[in-house]
């Protein structure tokens, strides 16, 4: 059913459509209407699933991987500071190969504190294992969620899921969002049936000690997984397509690229807003297209060198930097590209940063004036008085 | 594409005034994107809250830097910030209060309206809610969503009787519009 | 009354409060006036850490800041440890007349902060710790805290088909920290601000770890009418919902009974939204069960 | 190579942020019964109560209008009244 | 004075000359000899910081970030959970500009559970805005110390350091440390004496919050920070060369690679190995090299360009993996050279996790099975049942 | 004795240990005694979550595992969320019939882990936490934990020249974890096995959220030798050191009197290398006080 | 695609894991005063005793001659004997 | 270079015997690298330790596969862990035991030599402690660390008359070796 309604309550749908068995949450801007939603849904008796309020994000990791582990479908959804209390258990979730799903509202991260969106939160987990998606609207936000159960829970798979939105971009939100009815969302997800799971029929030992002879191989085997995911990744958003006919990408989306010369590249709700920037320069006579992240992890190497065969120029635009290194969508576009046959160039901008406003018309001028220009780790938007000389585009 | 900024206090009402505002348009079968600027302030702070209404999908998600309309639901806030800041040329202010428009010392390129929402919000509701009725106001004035539309809005967002207090608020605010502003 | 009077009472000088005015708090916001009374209580020659909660979030918007006391604010669940570090610093540097207060909210002091409480009770260090207790995480717009009230409504604990609210017990945080066997644990109210400054006087002449619980309404989260934020934290201690007591290593020192003053829930849970759903027919049960809270805390601390 | 950035800020700044205008109602103080009890000073959230010697005023510079020292006033020296907009 | 001395006892003489005021850790293998051999400096009355047993790491790194702000120097130690654990302050403390000294004795991430060395945790801390560096030995990891604190307590850097020494290799391995004397140690490094720090006669306000229109630019002057560091770590180990006579790189250091056609690329313990390897390799006629990584943040792209400008390919060797991606110093290497004129061939090898022993025999093989390979993300000496099809080097 | 009555003995059938043998425990180890007594108490109908520590190191090197039920270790620090999740789980799927048990050592329950701890308590989830408490972190090396006793030496409080070992008392975790107003809340040791496993099936039986701290010697930690265990067990019961009690919802409903059983201090430190530094002319007062700690507790307990 | 690889354990196959070579001394049931108490048995730290009718005896796959159940024992039935090395 | 493996159990002083070696070059001028295998195991469990010995700094951190030479410290381990694996041909092993090498059953490309040094320490020191008479034995039968070095690095490690006990161990050891043994 359509619905006019905030991205948050979208998700909070589609979570209750998924029928997780257990949710744990603890509360922080802007994640906080996500689990509201749920637990009113839940006073409401319509929620059958258990909402465990817990004293922390680290409890709340704790609990999903304890559920879940117990053969449980679990979810739960936090942001920047919580994202990261939950990080030794994130890290652990994935190594214990548990499919969890939890739903991240990208905020950016403290000091100073700020409760607006940018990526960084992120990005602080991008080598834990998780398979992370980024949704570009409410949409997205929403169908992302029983496609993540399902490539997660996959048998050959077994990894948990993050799904990244924007905080406060997307989570609260007003715009329209179809949400499936339950019978349809149960034919496309099957309840969660794990092969091995804690029972006393069955009593197996979870979680041992590796010595160094051991360790290893698990380490490689889930990097192999990751890159089995990939697959899967596309498999599932077709799927998705067929049952529902809605559909947002695979590892990555394209927008107006077919004969682009230049090309954006970004995650998330920016997506949105470069499509119209895209358009208004299409109009102009401007070659360009935007190239959507939609999977960061697995990273789709292959599939971007795959549709950039004939780009000229890729325009990074992160909300996320590595201080004393810089952006990483930059960075790793960079090295995706590095000693192939194609390499186009790679100009590198960060914006967005603590819910700093990316305008249309910072959008256009930054890619006017970067032409013919080398360009790394760029500040877009910067005040005047600290911005370096040269800066491109200041506020 | 048409984009509407509104002004208020925390306490106010200003995000749900966007969002009814966003419903109102869905129901008329338009689409709408409906969003806060998420300040951390506390009751009583200046806030703002922003819809854009398109006959097609919307998709950036800028804040409205460049507003068609303005609704401002308290009229202090007037000599503290301000509220005018690029509002596009030949555009419209609509302000809750009780004196005329003259009165207000806006000084832009386009037009102001006024309209006593709280006191009509103290005589219909019974308490000093300003925001569903000046949406009667807005909807009447701009024309760009329906009366209707605002009315299933409301009703959607407060069941029983509240809601159909605010509907009536809305309806005499409706009532009370002139003409058809178009920007 | 006489002129002479007069100017005697006049003595205190008017001075600007070490939490002053251009914060962001709401109108009548318990919390605010808690910390004020709090800080002008210890004085200036105070080094304060703080959580993550309304009481940062409204003081010190970048660039200002309404604390004229040397302050920090680093987590939402650290503000103990942060002070701990501070005062591991300062007796290092033998700076042994400085005061350090660590403060927070119920949320950040109860739930997600209760380690490092402990690790500094724990320790021992010359710190007091001062925790906020408006009953739920109410920066983040009103969410169940382990010190929300039974059947009190909150966004994450929300009254329903299915539920009358809150469902579990308001943690005995007062009885945890002096469980530590610290030299002084109490708790305080807005309602009494004469007893809340003379407690945290008292407790910064200690040596050792302190704590105070200071119950502080908040008219957005507890959905009452900001002019009665003192009546409502007087109502909470004459119904024996807040019992205002003193201890001294884990035992009970000191109550202030309730006596005749006493008071039926209802009038406390009357003037608050968050409970409105306990006066239907089908609440009854879980009225009387308040009741029954109220009554035990009677007993328990023999305040009548 | 440049500092880095300001990031702590001066003590009280936020006198620079004028609350006042918050308000929906103001305090009226009337000087009249006044038993210089100090209680207004006190219970104010906003630290914006001053005076002495039987004379007290709020700062409306600040004053959110809450109401509480009016509430709390023994002998209903306060009045609230309604700001007009 | 020269000693035969565990490399943990090294690290806490030494840190113990840098006379912190405050030392607050929580035991963690194979960090544990550090903080214990501190302890009973403090026990026997020759530490006069104080020693602030905590009850975990968040702990532990909250305590010596309040002890940093309120003007005291500040020193903790941890590794792998306990580093995740911290996360959360971590990233906080770079961000109020606290230069507090923390050591990391390298370790992987669970699960499995492993206390054995790798460098996955610190690789999760890479975007704190922390600087990192990594110790070769434990003479190195000595040295670093009174290194750390000059760099980061500069006035116009004001950033915490983070030393990494590899877990049990480094920590555990009795080997000869020249520690200097408290005086010479004095005479390089002068009290700590911050312009800003929590105190009554300047009360100053740390940690506000920052709204969209300030939160940005705190972050674009972090970056550049880091940017500035890059001169002054180079400055001061020149300064320490002077001082002590010891020299263990700036930003990198190189081994043989005047001529050096291949070079491995490294960071930590596995640099010593490889130069035995490279020793061997030359005898061999190769024109092989070693350049290794000293300062990981800043990542020193410039200073990395100038030594490869005649190397044909560079071998990474690295104990992490960005799951999902690959290895991470070789996505940066990569990215390093992207673009410019001169581009090496960058192979990327994974080994070493989780304490798996990397012998000389096996990177002597890599070198020679990967001639004239393009190889990404290789696991080193897997074992043979799990090791995927063409694996170069397996156990 | 005849025939009859060692037929009647044999009862009990010969049963493997649900905690079975091929661990790596050191010879001796009182917290893999105490965790084998419990798992037996419990029976195999039970789901076993545990944290980081001796405990788990010993017993679950992979590709081996000594458990023989269903048991599962994430993290050091939440053993106590990982229960709550399993019995969240069961609790969904309706299958009540089956215990929880979530355990740690003193350092995963009294320090890192007592945040998760106490949201346990604080849900009241139908968990049994037990707490192995062998007063210190031993599987990094014997470090200092909240429940090392005062004096006691290990690897971060050691003795010295300014130093008698561990500075700060031992945390009232008992204390604590009551404080949260659960249903049962006990303290046991391996000097008991009886009383051990009793308590824990009782405890299996109360619906809510239980707490055991069982007191574990471990020989390589407190250096006494590794037929000691139970008699150095046995010792710390019998000097007041610590105290065997019961407490349901606070109170105190049951203690093992000491009584003429009663033995001086010495007896138990004499034995044990981490309080060598005791006997020397230098430490009388630091005796004395340890004196003055069984003294305490045998006082506030009534164990006399 | 390939299955992840096992990562958990099957119940009790610790005793794939032979502990016995650790003892230095080796308990020695007499089977003489025994009085069927079964305190070995449940005291032993490494779940190695087992018996019953009397007739108690250790693992010594497993036994890492701890003493316990010698010094445990009531009526001194077992003896602690070194192992000859 | 010159590579030295130790085999013990937890609590036999393995990993001190290691470092003893190392501090012993380090007194005769030489340079050392000595260092645990890191096992999670408890006492009575079986360790191992590793010290190379050079006249040039040590470098390489992997661990000893092929060692020079073998310390045995538990003959138990014979029949439990191939102890021997990778010794380097004429390499040399020596055993605490009182049995004579032929009867340990060692089949290897070298030399096998016993000593009853735990029997020796119970005498001398009066506890089982084999580690530090061991190496005095070692000294003797390599020569590749000399009797004062392990003298110097007993006394250091232990002061007092624990030392000095330990030292008498060694120096009992050292006496009964027979010729210098050349790997
Ligand atoms: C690790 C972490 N989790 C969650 C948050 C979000 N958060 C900030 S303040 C707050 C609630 C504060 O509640 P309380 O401590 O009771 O203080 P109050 O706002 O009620 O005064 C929350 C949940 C955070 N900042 N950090
Ligand atoms: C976050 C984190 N910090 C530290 C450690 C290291 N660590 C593992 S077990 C342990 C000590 C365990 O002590 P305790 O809980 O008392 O159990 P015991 O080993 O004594 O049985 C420590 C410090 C860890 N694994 N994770
Ligand atoms: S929400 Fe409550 S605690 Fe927060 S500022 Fe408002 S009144 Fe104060
Ligand atoms: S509270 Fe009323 S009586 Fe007291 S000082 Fe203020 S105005 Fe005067
Ligand atoms: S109305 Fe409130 S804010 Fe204003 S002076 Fe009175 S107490 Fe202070
Ligand atoms: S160190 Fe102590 S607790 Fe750990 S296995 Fe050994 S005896 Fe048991
Ligand atoms: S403890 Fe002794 S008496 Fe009891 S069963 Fe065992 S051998 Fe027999
Ligand atoms: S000696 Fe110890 S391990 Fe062996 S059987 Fe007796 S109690 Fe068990
Ligand atoms: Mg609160
Ligand atoms: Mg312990």
């Amino acid at each position: 059913m359509k619905m006019m309604i905030e991205g948050s309550m979208g998700v909070a749908y589609m979570v209750m459509r998924c029928r997780p068995n257990v949710i744990a949450a603890y509360p922080i801007t802007p994640q906080t209407h996500i689990v509201e939603d749920l637990s009113q849904f839940k006073a409401d008796g319509e929620l059958s699933g258990e909402f465990i309020n817990v004293e922390s994000e680290f409890g709340a990791a704790s609990v999903v991987l304890g559920a879940q582990a117990a053969g449980a479908r679990a979810y739960s959804a936090t942001t920047s500071q919580g994202l990261l209390l939950m990080g030794e258990v994130l890290f652990n979730m994935a190594g214990m190969r548990l499919p969890v799903v939890i739903t991240v509202a990208n905020r950016a991260i403290s000091a100073p504190i700020s409760i607006w969106n940018d990526h960084s939160d992120a990005m602080v987990m991008r080598d834990s294992g998780w398979i992370m998606l980024f949704a570009e609207d409410n949409q997205e936000a929403a169908d992302m969620h029983p496609q993540a159960y399902k490539i997660g829970e996959n048998p050959e798979i077994m990894l948990p899921v993050m799904i990244n939105m924007d905080g406060f971009i997307l989570t609260h939100a007003v715009e329209t969002v179809d949400i499936p009815s339950q019978k349809e969302v149960d034919e496309f997800l099957p309840p969660y049936k794990p092969e091995e799971y804690l029972n006393v029929e069955n009593p197996l030992t979870f979680g041992n000690l590796a010595e160094p002879q051991w360790y290893m191989e698990t380490r490689y085997k889930l990097q192999e997984t990751q890159e089995d995911a990939k697959a899967l990744i596309e498999k599932i958003a077709d799927e998705y397509k067929g049952k529902f006919g809605r559909y947002h990408g695979g590892l990555i989306d394209t927008y107006r690229m077919d004969d682009a010369e230049r090309v954006f590249v970004a995650m998330g709700s920016i997506i949105g807003t470069l499509k119209d920037v895209v358009d208004d320069l299409r109009a102009r006579g401007e070659k360009v297209g935007i190239l959507k992240i939609r999977s960061f992890r697995p990273f789709p190497k292959e599939k971007i060198r795959e549709v950039c065969g004939h780009v000229k120029e890729l325009l990074v635009l992160e909300k996320a930097i590595s201080f004393g290194l810089g952006g990483v969508l930059q960075e790793e576009l960079r090295s995706t590209f590095y000693g192939q046959k194609h390499q186009p160039k790679v100009l590198g901008f960060v914006l967005g940063l603590g819910g700093r406003d990316i305008p249309p018309k910072s959008l256009i001028k930054l890619y006017e004036v970067s032409k013919g220009k080398e360009i790394s780790n760029e500040f877009v938007d910067l005040r005047p008085e600290v911005a370096p000389k040269g800066s491109l585009v200041t506020l | 594409m048409k984009e509407i900024r509104l002004h208020g206090r925390g306490g106010q009402g200003v995000v749900t005034a966007a969002e009814i505002i966003g419903q109102a348009a869905f129901a008329d079968g338009m689409f709408a994107l409906a969003f806060p600027s998420f300040g951390s302030e506390r009751m009583g702070a200046p806030v703002q809250s922003f819809v854009k209404i398109s006959d097609k999908p919307i998709r950036a998600r800028n804040q409205i830097h460049e507003p068609d309309y303005l609704i401002v639901q308290d009229s202090t806030l007037i000599s503290m910030i301000d509220v005018t800041s690029g509002l596009k040329s030949g555009g419209l202010v609509i302000v809750d209060s009780e004196r005329k428009p003259e009165e207000l010392g806006l000084k832009i390129d386009g037009r102001v309206l006024t309209i006593p929402a709280t006191k009509i919000a103290m005589e219909i509701i019974g308490r000093p809610v300003q925001n569903t009725t000046l949406l009667g106001y807005f909807a009447a004035v701009t024309g760009l969503i329906s009366f209707d539309g605002v009315k299933k809005a409301i009703e959607e967002r407060f069941p029983g009787l509240i809601g159909q207090k605010n509907v009536q608020a809305a309806q005499k605010a409706f009532e009370l519009a002139g003409e058809v502003v178009n920007v | 009354m006489t002129e002479s009077t007069k100017t005697k009472k006049q003595k205190p000088p008017v001075e600007e409060s070490l939490l002053t005015c251009g914060h962001r708090a709401c109108a009548g916001c318990g919390e605010a006036l808690g910390a004020k009374l709090v800080m002008d209580a210890a004085g200036p020659n105070t080094i304060v850490a703080t959580s993550t909660g309304c009481l940062e979030v409204f003081s010190t918007a970048f660039p200002q800041t309404a604390w004229r006391m040397p302050w920090i604010h680093s987590l939402f669940e650290n503000s103990a440890a942060v002070a701990a570090g501070i005062e591991a610093a300062l007796r290092n540097k033998g700076k042994h007349d400085i005061n350090v207060i660590a403060q927070g909210g119920d949320g950040g002091t109860a739930d997600i902060g209760l380690g490092c409480l402990s690790g500094l009770l724990e320790r021992n260090q010359n710190v007091l710790y001062v925790c906020y207790d408006n009953e739920a995480y109410m920066n983040t717009g009103v969410q169940r805290s382990g010190l929300t009230p039974y059947n009190a409504r909150t966004s994450t604990s929300p009254s329903g088909t299915e539920s009358f609210g809150n469902q579990h017990q308001k943690k005995n945080l007062l009885g945890i920290c002096a469980a530590h066997n610290i030299p002084y644990a109490a708790t305080a109210t807005v309602a009494y601000p004469q007893d809340l400054m003379m407690k945290v006087k008292k407790a910064l002449k200690i040596p050792g770890a302190k704590f105070l619980q200071v119950h502080v309404p908040c008219p957005l989260g507890w959905i009452h009418k900001s002019e009665l934020t003192i009546e409502v934290a007087k109502l909470a201690v004459s119904t024996g919902l807040f019992p205002i007591v003193e201890m001294q290593y884990n035992k009970v020192t000191r109550t202030r009974k309730i006596g005749k003053d006493r008071r039926p829930v209802e009038d406390y849970l009357k003037l608050q939204g968050r409970f409105k759903h306990l006066f239907t027919d089908t609440a009854k049960d879980e009225l009387e069960k308040v009741r029954q809270i109220a009554q035990a805390n009677i007993e328990y601390f023999g305040l009548e | 190579m440049s500092k880095p950035i300001q990031i702590t800020t001066k003590p009280g700044s936020s006198k620079e942020y004028k609350t006042g205008s918050w308000r929906t109602s103001r305090p009226v103080f009337k000087h009249d019964t006044c038993n210089d009890c100090r209680i207004c000073v006190i219970v104010c959230p906003d630290s914006c109560v001053s005076g002495g010697d039987f004379k007290y005023d709020a700062d409306l510079d600040f004053c959110k209008g809450c109401g509480i020292c009016a509430h709390e006033c023994p002998v209903d020296d306060i009045d609230m009244v309604l700001e007009v907009k």
